[in-house]
């Protein structure tokens, strides 16, 4: 294991003292508990919005809490869920009398610890909790039947989620509203990705699984979730459009579109590759006479070092797009 | 029984938990990430520590309490699954500071309650659910039956192990293991365990 | 070699291209050459800023084209100069009567070809330049004599470097002036690195030396230059104390004195490992009664995918604050 | 002699470099990254193709063109110095159609200043210089004695492969090989066999 860190199990404390360090302008925490992150410029009136999640997936999930995203994150030990209990008091100290949007990725810890916290924020607190559930990973399931719950893994693609419902209660609409704008952007996002190599677990010390001196596993989760299939390395124009493939025809995206396209680097792959990809992808969509509104290039979700690249799409009507281009301001992300 | 007993009960859960660490590492080690000797040990270590010296008489708010604490302790699939398990039946038996064979019937039945409507499996999912409902099915028997407390307990740990090893037969849906598709199937389910687990204690904390 | 890449001889111009596509708004090139990339929003009346140098250091240099830094930028081969006409063309398409800066880093093929350059100017296009070369790595040599030219290599800390100059240039003062706020802050600046994977030029398709599998490398260059010792991995805050007594007692900084800090990754190390390394210069600093005005944190010039962080300490004085808080909006950094 | 010598020697030159690709790639792996086979062939190749089909005469503005050519073909270490060597040559030779052994003579001298002032290394640094030198000392001293051409160039090819065995006796200061210290002084410099290499062609050129 090569890692610049001290003690392992010190290792999400220690992260997140550096990060208050680093910005103190931007967040802070609640509840005396490094792990109960909340923005430091809270808006009164404004529907809060909170998320939740394992560590090791920087700059996922906390930093993308500042103005114009989120409002709060509660964070759990690398690759677990945080308690109901932090969520709760993340949700307290977020919530200013309009109700606290909670979004988040689709992971049993996750959904059961959120579900928790929303009871809680109920019963003992009177805070009105409504929660938006996002699995964007094509690679992790089939399409889920109209009404029945989505199977799919939440990736990468959760970012245009925050950004979208964050510019929308920034806009001061009302929970009902940033929730159904929460729930359009979930359901006009889909994602895939590509590992090359595993991560390691600080705890545990060694990678949790292997991947061949020169394979690469298409469909890979964020965590090491087995994908779709694994075979040898292809070139990138060849791995981008077997991603895209998959993508573009599951929504589906059909010729006419207007999208958001992430580019995103699991964590050890250079910028110099996800460039490549991007070039790809815009011919890809140019093809297909879909039109690319923005690209997003850069590490947005990690699976702490593994290489590889994920590439999510978000299809935009002229309510979703005005909210992509609405500024941000957080630790990570600046628009 | 009073209160004297749940919290006995709640010593024997986590003893048995303590003493089977390994075991369910090594189960979920198969399945999963091999987290959930530690989780179910640090988890109802965490419950029992929180009312041991409790002045409350209430029962239910004595369940409530250890599984708050439980889920502050290990927010982990099965931790918050368990903590939600002992705060629904917390809810159920509020009020009650005595309790029969039928309130821990009610108990147990509180218990899989809670923890179905936090984590939405069926039965039949490969999930601790498969357990526990033949347990619990087969304590409200033996309260209709007006059975002996002890006689009762042993007939449903029995149950509940042969609930845990009738896992093998199904498919994973939940968690992890679902990952494995059709893999999953000859594995036993390590949540079930626990259920089983659960039941020995209780046996236990009876005879 | 697992990248996902197409053809090696593609890598930079296909990341080039990928480039242009993502930052129209920005960026832009010259020469009908992809590798002279100039801004997409010329000032007039304003001194061009310029740099250079070869590849695999994104987001160095290119990334900090831009409003408010650099106004062009010449793009190399992987760890390769670009050449004197990419230079000279880049030159030309910048300036507006006031005249052009050269930043870089100490070099010797990018000195050789950036001075040629200049010359061209000069002689062929009447345009007046000036050059400031960066040389902050400590342990890539001792300090030099007075009035002696350093023989330090640059690395990360030219982010400094181009962030007070292009302050200086954005506020329209004349040549002079930000070649002498260039100098000083280059002046100011100190950096030190330690690596603990090697990295593969794409072309070359191999490593290009080796650590041990449990070994770092403190001190080590950008390139894979050697550093000043190796051994076995140490605890975080042991290798964090290691560099910045280093780094401290070179200038010196010393009590009382305020900095800005930047935390680099090298490529795939993760954001995770560069704040558990933040947390401990924030506590060696204080110690040392040295103020932190601001830290800046993640990949700021990397080395393909070279695992391992650098830290770069700026010495502020109320000018150099200024022009380090000032905004600005390039394709990889905003404030 | 008039231009068409000149772009006869850029021909000879260019062949040397392709010939000895390999040669240089061995000399530069040993002690830089290797690339100096590549760069010294394809730039070369470069600056003898931008002017072997010219109508200008000027064979100052022959040399400088050439060198032009090869700072744009390979902006290397070597390949910008080689530029810089061609295109100080032709500022000194600018105007001149017609050369003499001593306007030869001025064009090597003319060339190592170039390269001198682009890399400011000293004679001794263990570098291009090492191998140049020594010719341009013999060639100025040949016309000042009013050798033939041809014996000129004999001399001047022996004394710069002197300069470059004797590199070998030298502490690396600039570039790659500087970052080795004391243990690059065992090695021969691989710029200086470019030096030689040069000389080589040039006595060819004047066979
Ligand atoms: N929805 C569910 N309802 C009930 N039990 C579940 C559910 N999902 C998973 N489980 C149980 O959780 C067990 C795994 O728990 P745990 O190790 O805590 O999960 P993880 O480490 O993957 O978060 C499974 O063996 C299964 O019995
Ligand atoms: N300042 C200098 N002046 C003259 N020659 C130099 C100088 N620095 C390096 N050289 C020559 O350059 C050679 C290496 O050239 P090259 O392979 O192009 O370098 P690199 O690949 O490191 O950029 C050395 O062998 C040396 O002779
Ligand atoms: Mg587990
Ligand atoms: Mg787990
Ligand atoms: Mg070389
Ligand atoms: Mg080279």
């Amino acid at each position: 294991m090569k890692k610049i860190i001290n003690k392992p199990e010190n290792y999400v404390k220690e992260m997140l003292e550096g990060l208050y360090i680093a910005h103190p302008d931007l967040i802070t925490y609640t509840a005396d508990d490094l792990h109960c992150l909340v923005t430091a410029n809270k808006r009164e009136g404004k529907v809060g919005l909170a998320t939740g999640g394992g560590s090791g997936h920087l700059p996922l999930f906390l930093g993308y809490v500042g103005k114009g995203m989120l409002d709060g994150c509660s964070v759990g030990d690398v690759f677990q869920s945080p308690s109901a209990e932090q969520m709760l008091a993340v949700t307290k100290a977020i919530d200013s009398g309009a109700g606290v949007l909670y979004i988040y990725g689709n992971y049993n810890g996750d959904i059961f610890n959120f579900d928790m916290a929303a009871e809680m924020a109920d019963f003992e607190e009177n805070i009105q909790v409504l929660s938006v559930v996002a699995g964007d990973d094509v690679a992790s399931a089939g399409p889920s039947a109209p009404g029945e719950k989505s199977t799919r893994r939440g990736v990468a693609g959760i970012f245009f989620v925050f950004k979208c419902a964050g510019a929308a209660a920034d806009k001061m609409l009302p929970l009902e509203e940033v929730k159904r704008i929460a729930e359009k952007a979930a359901a006009n996002v889909r994602t895939m990705g590509v590992a090359l190599t595993p991560c390691t677990v600080p705890r545990v010390g060694k990678p949790g699984f292997s991947i061949g001196e020169d394979e690469m596993e298409i469909g890979m989760g964020i965590h090491g979730e087995a994908g779709i299939r694994h075979g040898k390395i292809e070139p990138a124009d060849q791995i981008t459009d077997e991603m895209l493939d998959k993508i573009i025809t599951d929504l589906p995206y059909t010729a006419g579109n207007e999208v958001d396209v992430l580019v995103n680097g699991l964590g050890a792959t250079p910028l110099d590759e996800q460039y490549i990809v991007t070039r790809r992808i815009s011919m890809y969509l140019a093809e297909k006479n879909i039109k690319v509104h923005r690209f997003y290039v850069g590490e947005y979700a990690t699976a702490i070092e593994m290489a590889g690249i994920s590439i999510s799409v978000l299809k935009l009507d002229a309510e979703l797009k005005a909210l992509m281009e609405a500024p941000a301001c957080t630790p990570f992300f600046r628009q | 029984m009073d209160k004297g007993y749940i919290i006995k009960l709640l010593e024997n859960l986590k003893d048995i938990m303590m003493t089977n660490k390994d075991y369910l590492i090594q189960l979920d080690s198969v399945v999963g990430d091999g987290d959930l000797g530690l989780t179910m040990s640090d988890g109802f270590l965490a419950a029992y520590n929180a009312v041991k010296d409790t002045d409350d008489n209430d029962i239910g708010k004595i369940l409530y309490a250890a599984g708050k604490a439980m889920s502050t302790a290990v927010p982990s699939t099965m931790g918050t699954l368990m903590a939600s398990g002992f705060m629904n039946a917390g809810k159920v038996l509020k009020g009650t500071t005595e309790v029969t064979l039928t309130d821990i019937a009610n108990l147990f039945d509180a218990y899989l309650e809670g923890v179905a409507a936090r984590g939405k499996a069926k039965l039949g999912d490969k999930t601790f659910l498969d357990g526990l409902a033949p347990a619990v099915a087969s304590l409200k028997a033996s309260a209709k039956n007006q059975d002996t407390l002890e006689h009762a307990a042993s007939d449903a740990a029995y149950a509940a192990e042969e609930g845990f090893m009738h896992t093998n037969q199904l498919l994973a849906v939940h968690g992890r293991a679902a990952t494995r598709g059709e893999e999953s199937r000859k594995l036993l389910d390590p949540g079930a365990a626990v259920a089983m687990l659960m039941m020995k204690a209780f046996h236990k904390s009876v005879r």
